[in-house]
Parts: C-alpha cells; structure tokens; sequence
C-alpha cells in the first residue's frame, strides 16, 4: 500500500509554488554551474531558463533529462524535475518519462558526443516516433568532459587529443539527418545570442511533436577551431532570409552552409502528429503514472476465459 | 495408463511450415477443458521453414511438471519424424503416419505401427494440411474418446474462419476417426476426464499477466526469442488493459525507456534474452543507482552469443549476477514454472518498489515457451500491490530531500510533476538532495555514506524474503539442488527414484539475490550427499551456491545440448553418482531434435 | 629521511585549472631523472575547472609502490587546500602558501609554515600561473637540493615553447629558491641522488606501450575516464608506431570493430571503464564463440553506473566475470603495477592467440592514471610473441575446416584472403565446418561436442598460466589477500607491520580466470589467519575467492569511498581484526579529497 | 612463434582457386539456404553470387560479414570468407575487417531490422567514415527471423505481431538518410529484379567508399503488404529518368516517391576519398595484419628515451 509520510506546511515549501514563478531566476537549481568561465553553455541554461519561465510553465510540470557530458550536467543547475541520465541515454529515457506521464513538459539535454555520437541511432528513431519533447543540444564540437575528444561534428582535419592528425570524419549535420529522419521541429542556435535561442526554446516546447534544437555552444577549453570569434562573423538568422519552413529542400540547403555564412533559426517544422496523441491507450486523458494498477475482475475473468 | 495413474505422451513431429501448432493446440485445449493437467514441449529450429519439429503433449491426472521420458502416440508429419524416433519408441506404444507418403522403417519390438492412407482419406480435399486433421480423428479413437469431444475442439478451433472450413475438418476428422476404429486397437484404457476445466498458457504469459496484475502501465520491448511472447502477449492485450507497449530501436533503448517510464511513476517491465540482456545492464545499474524500481526479465536460451536461439539452458546466471559495474543493489529472482513466473512478478514489483532498486527476473526457453496448465482458482486475479514509499499525494514540505539518509535507507520517493518537490536524480554519486558530489568535491565521507545507505535499504527490503525451503522426507539420501526451471523434473525425478527404493529431498533456490546464505548452508551441510542438478556446462550455479555459502556439492548432474533434462536422465544420474562415487554426470540425449 | 632510508612525500593541491600538472611533472621528472623512486597520485574531481586537486608525489631510494601515509612538504596553491589539509600535516612537515592570498590557519604542532610573498617576487610578471614557477624554487631550496639541477628541468620542460619563456621561468625560480634559502630552514638531511636515471610512466601508458610491443595493429576507443590515457597514448604514437588508432561511435562499436580486425589478423586491442565495458559484453561472448582473439580492457572506477568516475575502486569484478551470457572462454588478468601492466598485455595476447577467445585485463584508476617509474632496463621491448595455430602462410588443403575437432581443441586458424581456405565464422552454435546447427537440425550431440571442444582448448593453454605464490615469511601470523592494484599497499603495509612485531605474509592473485583453485586453497587453508584487502562495499573478491574455492577468509578490511587504501589504513585493520577477532574493518580517510 | 601446420596438396584444393571462378556457381556456399521458398533473399543471394563473378573476383579475396536476422544468414549461402556476427553489429566488425586487412573486399549483408534497428548508428557513422565497403541491406520491411515484428522501415498503420493495432511510426527512408550521412554511393534494388540489382552490386564494389544498397527482398511470410504483387507494378528505375546523381535534391525526392511510382537505382554517387585512402598508418600498403609484429629495437628506445 502507498504510504503519505510527508509532512511540512505550506510555510516550509520552497522555490516551487503553485503559483507562476516571478522571475527566470526561480528556475535557477541548487547548485551554482561548474562550467569553465566563458562555456557556451551558460547561455543555454539562462535561455531555458527565460523561455520556461515566459512560458509561465512551472517547475514541478517541467522534467529535464541529460545523458553525460559537460552539458549534460544542466538539470542539476535548473529548478526542475531532472533526471541525470547514462551517456547517450537521455532520449529513450525522456520518451518513456513523457510517456508515462505525458502531462509533464519534458526537455531533453546534452553534448554533440552524447546525442549524435553515442545515443545517435535514439535520435533517429525518436524523430521518426515523434515523441512530443525538447531536444536541446549543446553543440561545441568536441568531448568536452573528457578532455578534448574528437566528435561526430568535429570539423575535417580538426586535431584533438584522439585525433592529434586530424580528424579524417565527414562530420554529422544533425539538422539535415533530423529533418530526414522525420522530426517535426529542426532547429538551429547560438548560445551567444540568447534572445532568438530564448524564442527557438519557447516555439519548440510549444510544438506537439519531436523538436530537435542545435546549439552552438562552444567548449573555450578544448574547442579553439570554432570558438565565439569562428561564429560571431558568419552567424546569420533564417528569420531575416525569409525562409520557408515547409520547404525541406532550401532547408537542407541552408543547413548545409558552412562557410562565411552559418544559418540558426528555424529550419523546418511540420504537423504530423506526435506518438502520444495517436496511441490509444492515452484517449483516457489520466497520466499512465497516475492511473490505478491492478486487473478488474471484469479484465481478468476475460483473460481466464481466453485460456480455457 | 501406468499404476500411478494416468501418463500419456502424444508427440507430433514434422518440419517448420507442417503446421505443427494446430493439432496441437487443438489437442492440448481439448484435454485442457475435459481437466486433464498437461504439459507441452516443442523442440524446434531456428528456422521459418523446414528443420525438424517434435512438439510433446504429456498428459496426467495429476500435476505434470515435465515432458516425461517416452511417447506414447508419435505422429509423423514427415519421413524424417519416423527416422528419428521410430527407434526411441517403447513397447505398446503407437506411430501413426501418412502410408501414401512414409516409409515406417523397422519398428522396436512391441511398437504399434498406425499407417494411415491419407490420399484416400482426404477424398477431393484440397487443403494442403488435411493430413493433421485426419490425424486427429485417428488419434481420438486411438485414446478412446468419443468423436464428439473432437467435433467441438474442431468448432471451437475453427469457427472464426466459418462453417463450411468446420465442416470441411469435421468430415476430415471423422473419416479419419472411422478408419481407426475399423483398422487399429486403441489403448487399453480410455483417457479419462478430470475434475474440472483447467486453463492453459505459456510462461511467457504468464509473465505478461503477472505483470499486468501487478499493475504494469509500461512494457518495452525489442523481439528477442525466446522472451518474444511476453511482447505479443502485452501487444495484444495493450488496448485493453491501457498498457503502453512500444517495440523500441534496441535494447539499450528498451531498458532506459523503462526507467523513464518507472521514475514518471508506473509500474514498468521489459522481457528479452541474454545477448538483448547484455545491452541492458548499463541501465539496470543506472536504475539502481538512481533507486528507480523496474523489471528487468532474462529469458535464458543455449549460448553462448547467438548460440542456439530455439534451445534451453541456465547459463546467463553469471551474466545476470554482472549486469553492471560496481557494487548495485537489485533483486534476481528465478521463478520454476508458470504459474510460479505468475506470482512472482507481483511479488517482484512489491520488492523493488519498497526498495526503489531494479529487480531481475530469470526464466528460460523452457518455461517461458512451455505450455503449462493450471486450476485457474490457483491464479490470483488481485494479488497484493505494495508501491513502498512512493508518495502518491504528498504535501508540499519545503526541504524534501529524494535521497534522504533514513535510518532504514529508504527515502521517500516522489515521482515527477508533484509541487514541491522538484529533484534530480543522477547515476553520478550524490548526496542526499541529489547533488552530483563529483561535481564540485568528492567527499569521500558522503561516499561512503551513500554507498552504506543504499546497502542498508536494500537489506532490509531483502529481509522479508521468504528462504527456500526443503521439500520431501527430511532425512534422504540425497538432496538435489536446483534453481529455477529445474525445479519440475527434480521433482518427478524423486518421485521415480523412491519407487526404485532411493530416499531423495530437494531444494530449490528460487532468490538468488538475496541469497539465503545461512539457511542453505545449514540445510546443505547437514544433508547426506548433494547433487546439483543443473542446465550448464561450466556449472555456474554451483559455483554461485559455494560463492555464498562455502558449500561445494558432492556431484554434479549437469545438461548442455539444447535439450532440456528428462526425469530419467537426472534419475540415472544419481543413481550413478551414488554407486560410483564420480563427481559428473551428463546424460545423453536420445532424442535427436 | 626515515630510518629505512629516504620517503618523503610532496602533494600540491588547489582547483582544476590552476596548473598542478606542471610543476608536478617537473618535479617528477627531475627526481626520477636523478635516480630516485616514486609514485604520484593525483586526486581529483570530474570537472574541468574548480574542484579540489591534491596530487602527491611519494619519494623514495628504493621501489615505491603507493602514495604513502602523509605530506612532509605541501604546496598550497589555494585557501581550499590550506583549510582542509594543513590539519593533517606531522611534525617536521613543511606547508608553503602564497601568503598574499592564503591565510594559514591553526597549523598542528611541528608543522612549519612557508609563506612566500608572491606578489613581490614575481615582481612585474604577468604569467599567471607564476606562483608555480616561484613555489618550485622554494620547494628546491627546502629539499636541499642545488638550482643548477631545477634550472635544467625548467629548460627541458619549457624548452618547446621558446627561450623567453625558459628565462621567465628560470628567473622565478630563482627568486623563489633564494627567498627560500634565507628565510626558510632546508630538511635536514638534502635528498640523496639515485644510481641511475629511471623511466616514467603512468598504468595506461603502460598498457598501450605493452600493446605496441605485443604487435598491437588496432587499437580502438571511445573515451572513457580512467582509461582514455591508453587511446590519447595510442592517438600520439599511431603514426610513429603503425598502429591505425580509431575513435569510433560508441563502444559497441569499439569491440566489433576490434573484433573485426582481430578476425583480419591483426592484433586488437580497446580499453574502457565499467559503463563502456557493460556495452562491450555481448561483443565478448561472441568473439568467444566466433574464437577471434583479442584483448579488452576494462579501467575500474567507482561505481555503481556514471558513478565517481575520478575515484578508484575494485567493483566491477563480477561485472567483467559476466561478461556476456551463456558459458564462454575467455581469460581474465588484473595486474599489480603499470611495469607488470606492461608485461600482461603480451602475455595475455599470446594466451589469447593461443586459445583463440577473448581476453579480459583489468586495470583501475590507481594503476592507470598513476604515475610509476621504473628502471628502464626492467622494461623488456621484444617480449616474445606466440601467435598460436594462425597459420600465416598455409598452402591450400581442400578441407580445411576452421572448428576442426582437435585433440587439444585448437582448431588451426587462417585469417580471411588465403586462398583454398574459405570459411565462415558464426556466433550461432556452429559444426567443425562453420555451418551454423540451428540452421537445420540442432543436433544436441553435435551441439555437447562443440561445447566441449571450446571447453577444452582452454582448458589446455589455460594449463600454461603460472599460480600465485605465497610473498613474505612463510609461517606469518597473518596472510593479507588481494588481487589487482592493492599489491603495493598491502606489500608495504607488511613492512609497516613487521616494525610493528606483527608477521604477515601477502598473497596476491593477479590471474582471475584461469583461477588456480587447488594452489590458492592449498595456501591459504594452511595459513594461520587470512585477511582479505579490497577496494569494494560488498567483497567481490572475497566472494569470488570463495565460489572458485570454498574458503572463506576470517576476516576483510575493505575501502568504498572512492580513495585508494594507504599502508596505515590496511596496518590499522590488520591489529583491529587480529585483536577484536571482527569480521570486517573499514578504514577512515583522514584526507578529504 | 607462428606455426605452419597445413598439409595437403594442389590436387586437394577445393574450390577456391588461384584461377578466377567460371561461373557464379563457383560462389555458392556449403548449405543449401533454408529461407522460406519465395524469400526475397534467394534474389538478392544469386545478384551477389553474380556481380563477384563478372567482376573476376575469386571467394578468398571477398570478406562477407553478417548481423542476425532471416538476411544474415547470407554469408553460409556463400562461398567466400565470412562473418556472421552479432545482431545489428555487421558494420563495425567489417569496418575492422577491411582496415585490418584493406586488400580484403568487404561485403556487409542484413536485414532492415539488423541496420536501420539496432544497428542504425552504425550505419550512420560508417557512412560519415566512407569506409569502403558495401552495404546490402535486405530491406523487407518486417522481421522475418523473430516471426513478423515492426520494424523501422514497416509502413504506418501495418499490422505485425508486435503492433497488432498498426505501426504509429513514421519508417526511415534509408536513401536520404545515408545521403544526408556522408554515404558516397546511396542505391535502392529489387530482388526481383536480378539484372538491375548484379549491376547496381557490381558499381558499388567497384566504387572506392561506403556504398549503401537498399533492397526491396519481400518477405512472403510475415508481411503481406509488401509483396512482390506490390511493387512489381510501382517499380521504376532511375537510370530509364535519366537521374542526375550528383543532384542531392533530386536523389532525396526521387527516393521519397511512395505511391505508384517508387524508384530503384543509384540515387547518389560522389567521389570524397575513404577513410582508408587518407590514413597514413595505411599508407605503406602492406595490410596491417601481414605486417611484421612488435617494435624495433629503434621504435623501442625513441619510446624509453620519452620516458626519461
Ligand atoms: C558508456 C559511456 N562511455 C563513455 C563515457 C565517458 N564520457 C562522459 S561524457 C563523454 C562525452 C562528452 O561529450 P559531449 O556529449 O559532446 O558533451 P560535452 O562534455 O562536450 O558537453 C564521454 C565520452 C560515459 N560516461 N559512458
Ligand atoms: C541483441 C539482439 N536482440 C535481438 C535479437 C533477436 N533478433 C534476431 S534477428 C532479429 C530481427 C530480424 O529482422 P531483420 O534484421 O529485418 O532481418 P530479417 O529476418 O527480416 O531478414 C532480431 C530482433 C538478437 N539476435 N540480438
Ligand atoms: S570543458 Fe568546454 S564544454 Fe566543458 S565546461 Fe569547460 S568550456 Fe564548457
Ligand atoms: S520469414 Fe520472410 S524473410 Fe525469413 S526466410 Fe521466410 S520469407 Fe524470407
Ligand atoms: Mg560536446
Ligand atoms: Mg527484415
């Protein structure tokens, strides 16, 4: 039997009130970041943390789930639910969270090595699922964690301490791969410009549906080839180029740009609808996780009869 | 029809594609409904089409608990059925065979040849599998039941495909039948009925319906054979039963969907076999760690690797025992047959979520593929549901702390979207509020700390275990030790071996984690002569059982080939192992499938 | 300067990011260029910047093998390591602190603070990392040593980047060794200089030099803390050595393709912790039944999952003993120290050539990421190189079969682009020819032979690994076991004991399996008291030990805490298990890293 | 020390020989394959027993490495080196193979469950690489060895044994994720279409990089919905539409064509150089399992003289 051994007042609660927090800060976790001074990701966290907070979301709707990784160490600095997951895992992780209870707002988060490297074939096929999450990821280029690895964005002949070479990889474009892939909400940002990723955050926990949000987030201790001084000069927006959301094609196209200029913004996006609004079990509107457990005497008469 | 009551074995061999299931299944509800207790085993390939099958239907009047050693009444599909067992078939026993096709060989003395001229049988049918319904009807009359009990098995089995496919395999059946009764003798005593209708199904539902009465929401799945009847058994009955049943990408996929699934708050399960189990145990350790409670089901087949998919054996033990790195606390239990599978899934739950850790389930190809049937009075429909310290409607208290050193180690438990208690949980080491202690200092105080608090909880939990106990006259000869599947044909192996004058007990361990270190060992040492019983060439579970205890066995019955033990290869074993005085024994398979 | 001759110890500690390593490693480099002994062990935090790191250099004239019992001289590079260490400092140790910045605090009796004005030496500097530079010459000067001899190590380690940079460097030091040498009292006796220069190197190091000298071709990776110092060693020689190094997509990768090459003919080899190897499991059940040779190494941390992944520990001992499902062969090797690292990885690779499986090292964080160093002369270049049936250059024999039921089992092998050779390799359960037996027929028979084949094979080059033996005065009081990297400590914990009066003996198991049970059980069933050291909560090699032997050791001293055991942490448990007759001891760790 | 312990003499020698084989006969394995009669895979198997025979190739120069799966069972149908491997593990272990011994010509055979399943980021990251090798992916959308489950590439709404109230994921397109991956020759066959299929093997051999080919091998017991009576009447090929293969976008649209015209033939083709023509350790051409093992006594003190 479930047990209530809680006990406090409402004077004691803390942070996480049924009111709407106040400020982005009320987003702020327990612990202060032990990112190096001047990591791309800080501009992630403060990012998610203003577009949860515009979105008057509360914390205890909100569940983050990381894999392993500098980046991926966000949902202890974020007052949320967070789950801190395996390396690679946090996608299949989010899913059957959201599934269980596909009330909560569930963002997932983590590095380039994380999401495109080892958990790359969970982001495929959670495009194709189209699991209604945030998928943020925090994209410098490098296994930033473990010192300064290649990884599967590392740009050609780039020399790492496993590549001291050169690195002889095509690197992955997560942008295209996912729009093939069947994700319904492909986009790209910089860490340096909070404001549109606040906004690129805010769209996509708002689209029902799979939302892949790359970040260029730099690693300034490991990462010296694309650093903020690589981005700043070649960053463009694809709201100021009038870009075509439904055409995959110039989308593809504007992905592929990697020279002078470097496109973030909104690549594609599309209805389709998300697995948890197609799946029938979840008509009955209760969380699964909230649902009461056990057979009916209705449920299991039928299924002794069957065995009859 | 022996002194001890009714034991018949029907086998029905072919290739794959010979559609085997059929008659079998028609057979097995037929005596399953007139409440005789079976018990069905079916040998196969890992093929789709061709091979060789031999399915076993042993039927009693009492609790059949194994396949048996003989066949009573062999159909032959195929020439290649009648090759192979023609020769294992004892006297009385019957072959029956389609004559326009097969050639009967030289039969054993005493063995009873059936030839059953199919092509003018089936008169102008042109349905390619008439030949099994024919057979049907020869085998009715051949146990001596009434042509009527077949006629509405037929009805029943076919009536979702409309009358005139009832009347085709009706007449089929009864021509069948009538030539039998003019052409062969049946046996000497017709099949009796039992008491009452009986249920039938396999351990892989039963695992299914174990978990859906313990309130599972969530399975996962990848198909991985033999575990795959858990997933279709949970696929079919998902709209019903409001069970969310996702076939994921991998299984590393699978086992952390489960978590995520279990931390939201249901009750989340997933089935697969030992190379799947192997891309599981990352995230079991990651579950124990995190103190999410979920199950995680092994389904042992013959490995190695790949191995031999369609085949038993008890050899992932050391596998489960492994499933991560580092000191993690989890339940491994091994249930010994369906109905048993059944219960402990329930039972499981309870465990793991008072304890808020993984738990492991082992079955094998055996029980999970075996057709048991069962009284379905002994099925509890509602077994007790024990969710521990999750806090389903707590509060708001202003320092929750989801891992909160307690005196027992249990920290209340709260699962994502409640007010005021927003956490974090991590598979790095943490402190009590969750905080990575890696992040900023590792106090190796609040290490040790934590590693003692989730020790002490597991413990606890672990407690309420109930040991094993030892079943027959405490004072035998011999003690046979076996965990798991083993469990059956031990125990129709001590039947037989009293009737040869040797006095044998047994014990079998079902939890192998928590062990029940002292009980065992007390009842081990004061034991005459132990033998471990068990489906393994290196012999991991005794080499496990001497890990917790010290014990080391005075012999060892021990079975590798694929083919699971039949009571008299284990009854020969220890009556070897007695007069010998040898540390080993294998059997030897004679039946070649 | 003990009565045993020198042992001093210096530990440097601030955050990450505050540039330990350098003056650590010129340190290092200078002393073992000068002959002397050492170990360094760096305790640090898994993040980039912050944290807290103390490494320490232990400094002997003879063999040291652990970090030692205490700091005589400790550089403070920030107020964090004067408030948590200066408490634990002895009589006669010195602590130097930038006294612009740190405040001392309370130093216990004896302990002499070393304050150096920082600010006024570096004078116009604007290296911010010079108080490095300064704290070295301060630390020559107190040592007693001349600055010709830092002068030069100063010139080699910066020499790359450009002599400005080397005068910088120099003049520092200088100002630093002269504000010394008239403000502070030098030790009293200066360290001594050794016989011959020694080489340095960490455990991984170690491992990926001795794969070079195995004739290691493949080595593949995915980074993983503790063991990416192997591919980082690897990646840098590639070119140099011929090795194609590769960084693949995650570990499951790592072992197929490693498998994939070793199958190729080349040998392989990838190194991983815990989480990685948990992925790597069911690769290695199949190079087992596939019998493709190759190596695997699994660098524990502390676990359970993510875990302390900057902490040592012995926990994943049943982790790699279930390395997979079913039985399969596969050798497992833990050695003592990274010279004995070193030797393994060739010796395992002739085993494993030999026996055609996998095998398995293990390795930890205190023997990886240490640094040892070694008489160079010790480190033997050409080890002999067995490569077992692989017939390199076979002339064509029109039925070769690559399972050939042998005699011995090994079955000889020809790697893929030899004419008249053709086969195919199966993780399936497979007949002497390759052609998998569940594809058709199962034959139980052919299935018994093939496992027995595999079976014996190992068994009998098994045969050829040399037993553990029994180190220190045969009849002690007391016999200390432990396996793996506890060699040292346990070994000086024995001189430490022998002061103390208390005779002990030490045995230490390096091979896991093939474990020499009768050997082990033999030794220890004879010894008056066995105690068994190990760095895990739940005694995984204790239970190990007694599953492959039956003996249960009488007592266990056992550290969790993520650091590593020092001699008077196993000399303390020792007299308390020897004097309260408890069970088990479990040391306090005095310094809080 | 190695040892040579083969006997036996040239009147022994079996098929394998040093003179190239005089039909595709020659490349037939020891069994007989055991699939279902009317298996797409007897197609695909005869196609592959063809195109190594017109190419002149002789079975002892040819790796063929398998997963698990109905498809996998290939490599025993062939008379060449093979590997049958782990499920969804057949790229890395050839991806070993080949740059252990790069002389070698490496097949990859399996199913879609083997590659687009389990093993879908291997695929991805293999293509990225430009190994070369050649992929033949027996894609019959369903798995045949488990007895009909979904897999990624069964259409929505299909019915298996697993989803027995249809599929609610949207399939993988295998042709424009390979193509968004890096992977420098992207095919699609039809087992029923032997002719095309020998040709499109034979170019991907010949091509130099990671060659992918997606073929149609209908299932005929497990999956109903895409029989041979499907495709025979939407099968189109590519080469009769004059296809540019350098054309990225139209190769993608092309392959997404899913109605009455669904294409077969090279979709993309690009010559960036494998990983195996840029890596140095390669250079000297001797495969690195033939060359001699250990250190020179030079390569040895250079490593002792960085350690003092
Ligand atoms: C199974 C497993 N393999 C390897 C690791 C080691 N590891 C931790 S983080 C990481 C990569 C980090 O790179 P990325 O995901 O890009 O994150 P970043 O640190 O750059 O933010 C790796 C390889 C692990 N924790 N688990
Ligand atoms: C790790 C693991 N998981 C699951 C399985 C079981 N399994 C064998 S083949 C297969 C799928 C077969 O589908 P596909 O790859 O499409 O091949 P097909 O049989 O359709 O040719 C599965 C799931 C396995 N062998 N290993
Ligand atoms: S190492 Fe790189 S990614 Fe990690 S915290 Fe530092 S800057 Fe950020
Ligand atoms: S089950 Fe399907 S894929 Fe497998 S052999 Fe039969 S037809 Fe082919
Ligand atoms: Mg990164
Ligand atoms: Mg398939």
């Amino acid at each position: 039997m479930s047990t209530a051994t809680a006990t406090g007042t409402a004077e004691m609660i803390g942070l996480e009130l049924a009111r709407s927090p106040e400020s982005p800060k009320e987003f702020k976790g327990k612990v202060t970041p032990d990112w190096c001074v001047g990591c791309g990701d800080f501009g992630v966290l403060n990012a998610l943390q203003r577009a949860l907070f515009e979105l008057g979301l509360k914390p205890h709707e909100i569940l983050c789930v990381s894999g392993i990784g500098c980046s991926s160490n966000l949902p202890g600095y974020l007052n949320t639910y967070g789950m801190h997951t395996l390396h690679g895992r946090s996608l299949p992780v989010a899913t059957g969270a959201k599934l269980g209870n596909h009330k909560l707002t569930v963002i997932a988060t983590g590095g380039d090595g994380d999401g495109y490297g080892i958990g790359g074939n969970h982001l495929m096929h959670t495009a194709r699922r189209n699991i209604d999450l945030t998928y943020l990821v925090m994209n410098n280029q490098i296994y930033g964690l473990t010192t300064g690895q290649v990884s599967p964005t590392s740009r050609p002949d780039m020399k790492t301490k496993s590549t001291p070479f050169g690195n002889l990889e095509y690197p992955i474009n997560p942008i295209t791969s996912a729009i093939m892939n069947g994700a319904t909400y492909v986009a790209r940002a910089y860490s340096a410009d909070p404001k549109h990723l606040t906004e690129i955050i805010k769209k996509a926990i708002e689209h029902k549906g799979f939302s892949l949000i790359d970040v260029f987030s730099p690693c300034v201790t490991f990462n010296h080839d694309n650093d903020f001084a690589f981005f700043k000069p070649r960053i463009k927006k694809l709201e100021d180029e009038g870009h075509d959301t439904t055409d995959w094609k110039a989308a593809c196209e504007k992905a592929m740009a990697w020279g002078d200029e470097i496109y973030i913004g909104l690549f594609h996006e599309n209805d389709r609808p998300s697995l948890d609004s197609l799946e029938m079990v979840l008509e009955d509107d209760t969380p699964l996780s909230r649902r009461p457990l056990g057979l009916s005497s209705e449920q299991g008469e039928t299924l002794i009869g069957r065995m009859m | 029809m022996s002194a001890n009551g009714l034991d018949f074995s029907i086998a029905i061999g072919g290739a794959a594609g010979q559609g085997i299931a059929t008659p079998g299944n028609i057979l097995a509800r037929m005596f399953s409904r007139r409440g005789l207790h079976l018990y069905a085993y079916n040998a196969y390939q890992s093929i789709i089409r061709g091979g060789h099958i031999l399915l076993t239907i042993r039927i009693r009047d009492r609790e059949v608990l194994t396949h048996g050693d003989g066949i009573d009444l062999l159909l032959c599909l195929n020439q290649d059925t009648m090759d192979r067992h023609l020769r294992i078939l004892g006297p009385g026993s019957r072959a029956l065979y389609n004559s326009d096709k097969i050639q009967p060989g030289e039969a054993p003395d005493g063995v009873i040849l059936c030839p059953m001229p199919i092509a003018e049988l089936a008169g102008d049918s042109k349905n390619k599998l008439i030949q099994n319904t024919i057979s049907l009807g020869v085998m009715m009359s051949l146990i001596g039941l009434d042509f009527s009990v077949l006629e509405e098995a037929l009805e029943q089995a076919f009536k979702r495909k409309g009358d005139a496919v009832v009347e085709e395999n009706v007449t089929m059946a009864q021509a069948g039948y009538d030539h039998a009764t003019t052409h062969f003798e049946s046996v000497p005593e017709p099949l009796p009925e039992g008491k009452k209708p009986l249920a039938m199904w396999t351990g892989n539902s039963a695992l299914a319906m174990g978990g859906a009465a313990a309130g599972v929401k969530f399975y996962a799945a990848y198909p991985m054979s033999p575990a795959t009847g858990v997933l279709h058994w949970m696929a079919n009955h998902a709209h019903e039963l409001g069970i969310m049943v996702r076939q994921v990408e991998d299984e590393i996929g699978v086992a952390n969907m489960v978590i995520g699934a279990a931390h939201s708050g249901c009750r989340a399960m997933c089935a697969t076999s030992g190379g799947g189990f192997a891309l599981m145990t990352e995230a079991i350790g990651a579950a124990s760690m995190m103190e999410i409670p979920a199950v995680f089901i092994n389904v042992m087949r013959a490995g190695p690797s790949t191995g031999v998919p369609t085949k038993t054996e008890q050899g992932d033990l050391w596998q489960v025992l492994g499933a991560s790195q580092g000191d993690f606390e989890r339940f491994i239990v091994a249930p010994k047959d369906a109905l048993d599978a059944y219960n402990t899934v329930p039972e499981l739950f309870n465990l793991v979520d008072r304890a808020q850790c993984p738990g492991i389930l082992i079955s094998d190809l055996l029980i999970s593929e075996g057709t048991f049937n069962v009284d379905p009075d002994l099925i509890d429909l509602q077994p007790e549901i024990d969710r521990g310290d999750l806090l389903v409607d707590p509060s708001p208290n202003g320092n929750y702390l989801r891992y909160a050193d307690t005196e027992s180690g249990i920290s209340p438990r709260v699962t994502p979207g409640h007010e005021g208690f927003v956490h974090v949980v991590t598979t790095d080491e943490h402190d009590e509020d969750g905080v990575i202690i890696s992040d900023e200092f590792t106090h190796p105080h609040k290490r040790r700390r934590s590693v003692e608090k989730r020790a002490r909880k597991f413990l606890g939990v672990a407690a309420d275990v109930s040991p094993p106990t030892l079943e027959g006259p405490q004072d035998a000869e011999v003690t046979l030790v076996g965990w798991g599947s083993t469990y059956g044909v031990i125990r129709e192996a001590i039947e037989m071996l009293s009737e040869q004058g040797v006095v044998a007990n047994q014990l079998t361990i079902k939890w192998i984690v928590p062990f029940h270190s002292e009980v065992v060992d007390e009842i081990l040492s004061s034991a005459k002569r132990v033998l471990i019983v068990e489906n393994s060439h290196s012999g991991q579970f005794a080499r496990y059982l001497r890990s917790e205890t010290g014990f080391s066995a005075h012999g060892h019955i021990r079975k590798y080939d694929g083919e699971p033990f039949m009571p008299h290869h284990v009854v020969e074993g220890v009556i070897e192992l007695l007069e010998s005085q040898a540390a080993i024994h294998i059997p030897y398979q004679e039946i070649i499938v």
